[in-house]
């Protein structure tokens, strides 16, 4: 583990709920982690399962109302970010603390440049003139393997393909080169020349600056090539964490296993691919109507009448692993 | 004190006139801001509020005498008198002004209303250039009140009907500077004038304002030394007193009469009882006390007295049917009427009551259309457009309209032929009836006024009992000045004749 | 952290407000200032409905003995110069006025509808055709077509209320038409298209819900300023002939001479007015924020 | 394969680019530069390439969302590409599109439910309760809860908003239907049951997929046959064990070398090619690859390559090894 | 871009031709003309001199070379002479012009240097108290009848002050003139800052909760700037339609405020030359408001391209 004094981040119990007409929506329930510096903290689950909500909890960007943060702490750099008031809170914004969101669609300004919106992330933290912010756009834009970045520049959201809408939000956000980057599924867009560039940019400027990184990704390849330890959420709750050697070679949540086992893989030479891949079955529960006990459970293989009636802790299974299963053991055997 | 010299007197218009040109309109709009330019032949006093004959000074005429069996009327001219465009004034003038009210002349006018007043004139003769002669085929004693109206101004000769409507040339006090439509009209002294040390004011400047609150908040506000005359109603000046307590105000009759004209010449209004039923149905003093709080006049065709100078007596008044005071009993005998015309509780007749879009129409239409319910008529108001108004009249498509006509001088010539004559252009009603004709004739001979007087008020009952165009009401109206203004006088029996404003000065 | 009360934001939300009334009461105390326009406008609907039973006295009945009297117990709100009892008048006044505010504004406004969606969906050809025909109409000032129209058919309520509609019909149209430009490029049309679906059903279904948030907006604004410029006419002299009481007509003949001697002519048709206005609006931006799906939490 | 459902000729579709005041045309985006393929039924075409390539204009272009600049799109053998609105719609039923972008591809004002079932509603197939069954019966299919059906889009994960778009384009049951990447926002499992359910449809039915993906191992795993765009062009065609184990063109072999491993063991990020991606507005002479590609001979920069068989049907646009390509 | 500008100029006269068609013949169809007027307010029917003066000014030949004779005199710069006045149209038209371009003007700018801003906080307040005073107080602004708004001041002014602001032709200072046209411009962008306002308001609640915004804010943006740099370009398209509208309407409208405050304007103006079928005035004075309207479309038209980007005007 590291050492206290490297930590960026700290979440500890942070609680997101959304007041709905329908009910209490506990969109992210108890989830705490630590991001130190420079390290890669990748968050994977189920779609919906509140890894959008936990980023911009983060942000403290949860749309108010109905969303609001009802418990736990954030602490940036040492400061409690959740404490701050909003004037303190912008000035850590896009500073300190920059996201990647998720659709580049809609998450640029539709009627204003590119570049222009990449100048004003830097503008606003940083005392230059309009000049050098605009070299530092296209030099961002450039970084980010835009071609004829200084054109691009000048043109609107729409007149992009999705992946350089994409590129474009990335190059905003880490146009003032922050200490903690949160990429919420930051290459879902891009083909994977430029995935790979992307991340290997991203991972550059994270070692160059030690930014932690808090990535969300449904790929489990890039979860795999790019972070140092893993969350798996499920539900609104933190169900597993850890290295990411560790949550590869043997995971101890059935959920966790049923992620990897649905992954396809590109065929090597000789081996045909299966015809169906392994699936899950079942569908997320809604987060109003959660079950008493544990959420996976009703599409779990493992799981026991306990699994109904209480909700497993999260346990140390050994070496920082943590999982909230009562077979936890028993996981990877199953299978 | 003395008057004094100079000042130029601020007044708001109550419209735009159509033109500058007084023979071409028919309007008081027109005479307030252009009387002062010129001058007649003879005019009423215009510091004695009533307009009688002895009331009448010369003006450009220094003498008249009726001569030859009353049969001419000759003016003797002043001298020396000049146009504000320099030339000089002769009998010419006066010959081709009423030439051309005549329809004698090459030059025509574009409208003519008055054309009617000069019936009895045969034709103008000059002798020199400062006599004139009108030379009538029968006597025509009221002539002389015709001439005195501030509608009867002398034109120059050398000036084009056309020229007059947009820059008016006359010999008057004042001369006119210009005439913004919906803006202005402005006036400025006429340092030539033949009067010597008028007029007093060095100049006139009205500003048209068409919306009234507007107008009297800016009078009241000290915007305008006087209001434009006789366009304060009873209830605004009230207003005006309580807020410009020291403004002097005045309320005059202005010898318009509110009066319904029947369609007789198709049914229902075809049966003299029916006609007669609504004459009865009136009740006169309700208008007078919603429209004027009180202070209007009931009268015949005649402005009533004291104002007014050939209006029948109270008493005489009081005889005629629908005039009588107990208006209940004149209902019921109106609803006896009615049914004998076969209308009754459970048949109503319905009627069209037309007017103009005007308040002052459309008011008392309302106010008919309610008092007709009570025997047993429903009227419903069908409020006509100002330029549909007068054809639509004239194509006799209407059953009841209300109607103001207004009088330019307190006389029964002008106001009989005019309105009852058989095929007057303004005999709307087409009332014809050639045994009264004949009384308008005789009583327009007649040089003694008392006797005059006695055939007119026949014939002004006469007119009310065949119901040709029942009177409901004469009018009364207010006009107010600042306390400096001084010299000021409202005619009591006409709107139109009192506008020469050479003697007004202020006091300031 | 300030305790949060879950319970009260719950209740906020409306997630207690479960089946009908408890729905519609939610949402009264929501938009509070909306169901005070929904119950003014109730108000005023239903008087007019029922303004025969509600006056106390026949408003077009003239009597000079009691003209120009104060508000007394007898005359809720004074009497007229012509004796009339104000408060009758303003009662009848909401079937004309009414009349006029909705007449014109669902005339005017399903016209500019159409025209707007077409024009704005298709674009092209028609698009231009439209906006000429638009143009052709607002270059022709509302007053003039008033006058026109009152000088030509006299001004009778029908006559009035086709005037005012026509200049709301490229008001409406236009702003219509700019969302739909805006729409027309949005994927879920596309969507829309690729399913197969008409040029006519995606205009109705997703084209125009999508501007139901501006229309709602702009056509209880107009619903307001109907009934204003119906007063403007009759300042005008232009607007529903007497004796029918318009409440324009109503304000704008008392206003010149009444308005210090006997105010309450004066006031009350002008509280009627602004009340009807003022709902209407009140009204429309409830709705308009209760139709929006991202509002709904 | 048995017979050809679709055919694309030729197709082209070139973008204004317009700049100043008076927005005069300075330039022209050549998205879709002369793509012809075919597309048999019961087949499953996967389309890769580098994002801006011309993937997501090809597809709209196909349903004649967008107007083809030249070319010639047949779908059963009857030409689509002129057709009048009209007499298009008919044919609408029998292709359809799953978006690249799912939020904005739903109306923001209508329920999920209300989405899905309006194709069948506009196309007349199904009414009031039959309706909801049939909506439900969907929702179920492409793992969503029925009772979502009364929720608006923004009220749903990104996932969730990609499955709803999958279940419109079922509705129909079309005979083609297009995905522009469609499980690019959903996490593995539902991906799985996504890609299982596209399988199992076309098991069933003989549907025929125009896949788009950026996730080569997942179009590997759907595809019959894969083509690789580079630029606004087809680069590479072959059926798909041919081209993952033999890929020709640089760039294919550049994008399978790319693949993130979900292996931590297995690190390899370096990227392998590198360079600009070329803009379209301008693109490079001859081979539009030259750029980037570590193999680029003098000829590539004014030669540009046609797409050539090299041979079993595997068609490669290379100029190495005589329009073969490069064999690893 | 300029074969598009080139065929909206085309389009424009053609909607000129049209506006000209329409306004000719709707004022034939009206019943009166000058003749009928003249001769009815002098109450004196004589049709000889009737049919002479129709003669003279030209209303008696056929309504189509009636209209001829008129398009080519305006097309040639002959505006023809007012009937009434019998001066030159030109010259009666023109002067009444610039005053009210500046009523409106003014109007218009305070329409939307207030309804705009006010509108922005009301939809960032959603909710608030500060919403619904804001959206009361604008609510109020648009149920006022303009000339009970306009005599209200006057009266008030006159009552407090014992002054009252009305039309001054000549006004001396910079100051003066402002004063002539603050108050009635204000009195009728009142109620055009108000409808300006909900629609800014309503268009600005879609816009915020869109997820560019919450990029903006994700930047660290301040509050003003997410407002009014990022949302507020995106939601004014429906203002800028609004505020076209308006200005249109104003152009024309202006008659109550110009009534009330005595402004001699072409609104009163017009609405006096109809009554009067002064069909020079009418016509020529419709031309020109067209041309203003027409105008003032084809600047929204491109406001909108400006503002918004995907809107692009093709071929
Ligand atoms: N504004 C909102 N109102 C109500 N519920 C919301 C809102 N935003 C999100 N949610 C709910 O919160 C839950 C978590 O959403 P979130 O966007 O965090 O999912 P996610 O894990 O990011 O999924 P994905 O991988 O598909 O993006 C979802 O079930 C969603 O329905
Ligand atoms: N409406 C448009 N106007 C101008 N250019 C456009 C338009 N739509 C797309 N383009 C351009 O066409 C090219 C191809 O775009 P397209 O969306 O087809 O790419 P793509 O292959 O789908 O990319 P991605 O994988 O990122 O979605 C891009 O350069 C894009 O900028
Ligand atoms: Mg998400
Ligand atoms: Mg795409
Ligand atoms: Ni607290």
């Amino acid at each position: 583990m590291a050492q206290k004094s490297d930590i960026v981040l700290e979440v500890k119990n942070l609680k997101t709920v959304f007041f709905t007409n329908s009910g209490l929506f506990k969109a992210v329930d108890d989830v705490s982690f630590t991001v130190t510096r420079g390290e890669t903290l990748a968050i994977v689950g189920e779609s919906g399962c509140g890894k959008s909500v936990t980023a911009l909890s983060l942000m403290r960007l949860v749309p108010d109302p109905p969303g609001r943060i009802v418990g736990g702490s954030v602490t940036l750099e040492g400061t409690d970010l959740l404490a701050l008031d909003e004037a303190q809170m912008r000035a850590v914004r896009g500073n300190r603390i920059s996201m990647i969101f998720q659709e580049p669609m809609t998450s640029l300004n539709p009627v204003m440049r590119i570049g222009d919106q990449i100048v004003e992330a830097v503008r606003l933290h940083r005392n230059i003139s309009s000049k050098e912010a605009r070299s530092i756009a296209v030099e961002m834009l450039r970084l980010v393997r835009i071609p004829e970045p200084a054109r691009r520049a000048k043109e609107y959201p729409h007149q992009l393909s999705g992946g350089m809408r994409q590129r474009a939000m990335i190059a905003m956000a880490l146009a003032c080169r922050p200490a903690l980057l949160i990429a919420d599924e930051p290459t879902t867009a891009l083909d994977v020349t430029i995935q790979a560039q992307i991340l290997a940019l991203i991972l550059d400027l994270q070692k160059e600056l030690g930014t932690g990184l808090v990535l969300i990704t449904h790929d489990l390849g890039v979860v795999a090539q790019t972070a140092q330890r893993v969350i798996v959420m499920y539900a609104g709750r933190k169900v597993e964490e850890a290295s990411v050697e560790a949550l590869f070679a043997a995971p101890k949540h059935p959920y966790t296993r049923g992620l990897m086992a649905s992954i396809p893989a590109v065929p090597a030479s000789g081996v045909p691919a299966p015809a169906r891949l392994n699936e899950i079955p079942g569908t997320v529960p809604s987060l109003v109507r959660l079950p008493q006990g544990c959420a996976f459970a009703p599409r779990c293989k493992l799981a026991i009448k306990r699994c109904e009636a209480e909700y497993p802790p999260l346990a140390d299974w050994g070496g920082g692993h943590l999982a909230a299963c009562w077979r936890a053991e028993e996981v990877a055997e199953v299978a | 004190g003395a008057p004094k010299q100079g000042g130029i007197l601020r007044m708001y218009h109550r419209d735009s006139p159509g033109n500058a040109s007084i023979h071409e309109g028919a309007t008081y709009s027109l005479n307030v801001p252009f009387m002062p330019v010129f001058n007649n032949l003879v005019i009423y006093k215009q510091d004695e509020a009533q307009n009688r004959m002895d009331n009448i000074i010369p003006e450009l005429a220094e003498s008249w005498a009726w001569v030859n069996d009353n049969k001419t009327l000759t003016f003797k001219l002043r001298q020396g008198v000049k146009w504000h465009d320099g030339k000089p004034f002769t009998s010419a003038d006066v010959k081709c002004t009423f030439d051309m009210l005549m329809g004698k002349s090459q030059q025509k006018f574009r409208q003519n209303p008055r054309k009617t007043w000069y019936e009895q004139v045969n034709d103008i003769s000059t002798n020199g250039d400062f006599e004139v002669s009108f030379n009538l085929k029968r006597p025509q004693p009221s002539l002389l009140a015709l001439l005195a109206s501030g509608y009867t101004p002398v034109y120059p000769c050398h000036v084009s009907p056309g020229d007059m409507r947009t820059h008016p040339i006359g010999t008057g006090p004042f001369k006119f500077v210009e005439f913004k439509a919906n803006e202005s009209i402005k006036l400025t002294r006429n340092t030539d004038y033949w009067r010597e040390g008028r007029p007093y004011l060095d100049g006139i400047e009205f500003t048209i304002i068409p919306n009234r609150s507007t107008a009297i908040l800016a009078f009241v506000a000290g915007k305008f030394d006087m209001t434009f005359p006789t366009e304060v109603s009873i209830p605004l000046l009230k207003d005006v007193k309580s807020q410009a307590p020291n403004a002097v105000c005045v309320v005059e009759p202005n010898n318009v009469a509110t009066n319904i004209i029947v369609n007789s010449s198709a049914p229902p209004f075809d049966n003299i009882d029916i006609r007669r039923a609504m004459a009865l149905a009136l009740d006169r003093k309700a208008f007078i006390s919603i429209m004027f709080e009180g202070q209007g006049d009931v009268g015949g065709t005649m402005l009533p007295p004291p104002n007014g100078l050939w209006g029948m007596p109270k008493e005489m008044l009081e005889t005629i049917p629908g005039y009588g005071p107990d208006v209940n009993a004149n209902r019921e005998e109106a609803k006896k009427l009615m049914q004998k015309a076969g209308y009754g509780p459970d048949k109503h007749l319905a009627v069209k009551v037309s007017t103009r879009n005007i308040p002052v129409y459309r008011d008392p239409a309302v106010i008919l259309i309610d008092q007709l319910k009570s025997i047993y008529i429903d009227g419903e108001l069908d409020v006509v457009e100002t330029a549909n108004w007068f054809s639509k009249i004239a194509r006799k498509d209407y059953m009841l309209g209300l109607n103001l006509t207004g009088n330019a001088v307190d006389d029964p010539d002008q106001s009989f032929y005019e309105n009852y004559s058989c095929g007057s252009e303004r005999n709307y009603t087409n009332y014809c009836n050639k045994e009264i004709e004949k009384l308008f004739d005789v009583q327009s001979q007649e040089t003694d006024i008392a006797k005059r007087k006695k055939l007119v008020w026949d014939i002004d009952k006469k007119l009310q009992e065949d119901v040709a165009r029942p009177i409901i009401f004469h009018a009364r109206t207010g006009s107010c000045w600042q306390p400096y203004v001084k010299g000021v006088t409202i005619m009591s029996n006409s709107s139109y004749n009192g506008y020469r404003y050479e003697d007004v000065w202020m006091d300031k | 952290m300030a305790a949060i009360d879950f319970d009260v934001e719950l209740r906020r939300a409306g997630a207690h407000a479960t089946g009908g009334w408890r729905r519609v009461l939610f949402m009264a105390q929501r938009h509070v200032l909306g169901a005070a326009g929904l119950v003014i406008m109730t108000l005023f609907v239903l008087t007019a409905i029922f303004a025969d039973f509600i006056a106390r006295y026949d408003p077009l009945t003239v009597d000079s003995a009691r003209a120009l009297a104060r508000p007394t117990l007898a005359h809720w709100m004074g009497t007229d110069s012509f004796g009339r009892d104000v408060f009758s008048r303003i009662i009848h006044g909401a079937r004309i006025s009414l009349a006029v505010g909705i007449g014109s504004t669902a005339l005017g406004g399903t016209i500019g509808v159409i025209v707007g969606l077409t024009s704005g969906y298709l674009s092209g050809w028609v698009d231009l055709v439209f906006q000429r025909v638009s143009d052709v109409l607002q270059a022709l000032p509302l007053l003039v077509l008033a006058l026109i129209m009152t000088a030509a058919l006299g001004p009778s309520l029908p006559n009035v209320i086709i005037a005012i509609a026509i200049p709301l019909i490229p008001t409406v149209s236009r702003v219509i038409r700019a969302n739909t430009l805006a729409l027309r490029e949005q994927p879920f049309v596309e969507a829309a298209k690729s399913i197969g679906m008409s040029e006519m059903r995606i205009a109705l279904r997703h084209v125009l819900p999508n501007t139901l948030a501006p229309l709602i907006v702009l056509a209880t604004a107009q619903l307001g300023s109907t009934i204003l410029t119906e007063a403007s006419l009759s300042f005008l002299g232009l607007g529903i002939p007497e004796p029918y009481p318009s409440w324009g007509r109503m304000l704008s003949e008392s206003a010149a001479e009444y308005v210090r001697t006997a105010p309450w002519l004066v006031i009350f048709p002008g509280i009627a007015i602004s009340l009807a206005v003022f709902g209407a609006n009140l009204f429309g931006d409830a709705l308009r924020d209760i139709l929006d799906p991202r509002q709904r939490g | 394969m048995s017979e050809v459902l679709l055919e694309v000729t030729e197709l082209k579709k070139h973008y204004p680019v317009r700049a100043g005041v008076l927005r005069r045309q300075i330039g022209t985006v050549h998205a879709v530069d002369g793509v012809s393929f075919s597309l048999g039924a019961g087949e499953t075409l996967g389309l890769v390439g580098e994002s801006g390539c011309g993937k997501s204009t090809v597809a709209r272009s196909v349903l004649r969302l967008v107007e083809p600049t030249s070319g010639q799109i047949r779908l059963d053998g009857e030409d689509i590409t002129h057709l009048s609105k009209t007499a298009l719609r008919p044919h609408r039923r029998s292709m359809q599109i799953v978006f690249q972008d799912p939020f904005a591809s739903l109306n923001p004002r209508m329920t999920a439910g209300d989405i899905v079932g309006e194709p069948l509603a506009v196309h007349g197939l199904a009414t009031g309760k039959e309706l909801e069954t049939r909506v439900a019966k969907l929702f179920e299919q492409v793992g969503l809860r029925s009772d979502q059906m009364k929720n608006f889009p923004h009220q749903f994960s990104g996932g969730q908003r990609q499955r709803i778009c999958i279940a419109r384009a079922l509705a129909l049951g079309p005979r083609l239907i297009v995905c522009d990447e469609p499980v690019s926002a959903l996490d593995v499992s539902i991906q799985a049951q996504v890609i299982n359910l596209l399988i199992d449809l076309q098991r069933e039915h003989g549907f025929s997929y125009l896949f788009i993906a950026h996730d080569l191992a997942v179009v590997a795993h759907i595809s019959h046959r894969v083509a690789v765009m580079y630029l606004g062009r087809i680069v590479e065609i072959a059926d798909k064990d041919d081209l993952f184990r033999n890929p020709r063109h640089p760039y294919t072999q550049a994008l399978l070398a790319s693949v993130p491993i979900a292996n931590p063991l297995a690190k390899r990020l370096a990227p392998l090619v590198d360079g600009d991606v070329p803009s379209p507005v301008n693109p490079p002479s001859g081979c539009a690859f030259h750029t980037r590609c570590r193999y680029a001979m003098e000829r590539c920069k004014t030669e540009r390559p046609a797409l050539l068989d090299a041979g079993d049907g595997h068609q490669v646009a290379c100029l190495l090894n005589a329009g073969t390509g490069r064999s690893q | 871009m300029f074969a598009y500008l080139v065929r909206r100029l085309f389009l424009m006269l053609v909607t000129l031709f049209g506006i000209s068609v329409v306004i000719f013949f709707l004022l034939r169809i009206v019943p009166g003309n000058i003749v009928d007027i003249l001769f009815a307010a002098a109450g004196y029917v004589d049709p000889a001199d009737k049919a002479n003066l129709e003669k003279e000014l030209g209303i008696d030949q056929p309504l189509i070379v009636q209209y001829w004779h008129w398009i080519i005199g305006f097309l040639r710069g002959d505006f023809g002479y007012s009937y009434v006045s019998e001066k030159p149209a030109l010259q009666e038209i023109l002067p009444r012009i610039p005053i009210t371009a500046r009523l409106a003007g003014l109007a218009l700018l305070f329409s939307a240097s207030i309804g705009i801003p006010l509108g922005v906080i009301s939809a960032v307040k959603q909710g608030t108290k500060l919403d619904y005073t804001l959206r009361v107080i604008s609510l109020s602004g648009l149920s006022l009848p303009s000339f009970w708004l306009g005599l209200l001041i006057l009266t008030a002014s006159v009552a407090m002050f014992g002054q009252m602001p009305i039309f001054n032709p000549n006004p001396k200072t910079w100051l003066e003139a402002f004063a002539t046209y603050a108050v009635p411009a204000a009195a009728v962008g009142f109620r055009s800052a108000a409808l300006t306002m909900r629609i800014t308001r309503s268009s600005m609640l879609e816009v915020l909760r869109q997820d560019y915004i919450r990029t903006a804010r994700a930047k660290g943006a301040s509050d003003a700037a997410v407002n009014y740099h990022h949302a507020l370009k995106n939601a004014i398209l429906p203002v800028i339609t609004v505020i076209g509208i308006e200005a249109a309407f104003l152009i024309g409208g202006l008659i109550v405020t110009e009534t009330v405050f005595n402004i001699p304007g072409v609104a009163r103006f017009l609405v006096e030359a109809i009554r009067w079928r002064d069909y020079p005035i009418v016509q020529n004075l419709v031309m020109f408001i067209a041309v203003v309207v027409v105008f003032a479309n084809f600047t929204v038209d491109m406001l909108y391209a400006v503002f918004d980007p995907r809107i692009r005007y093709t071929d």
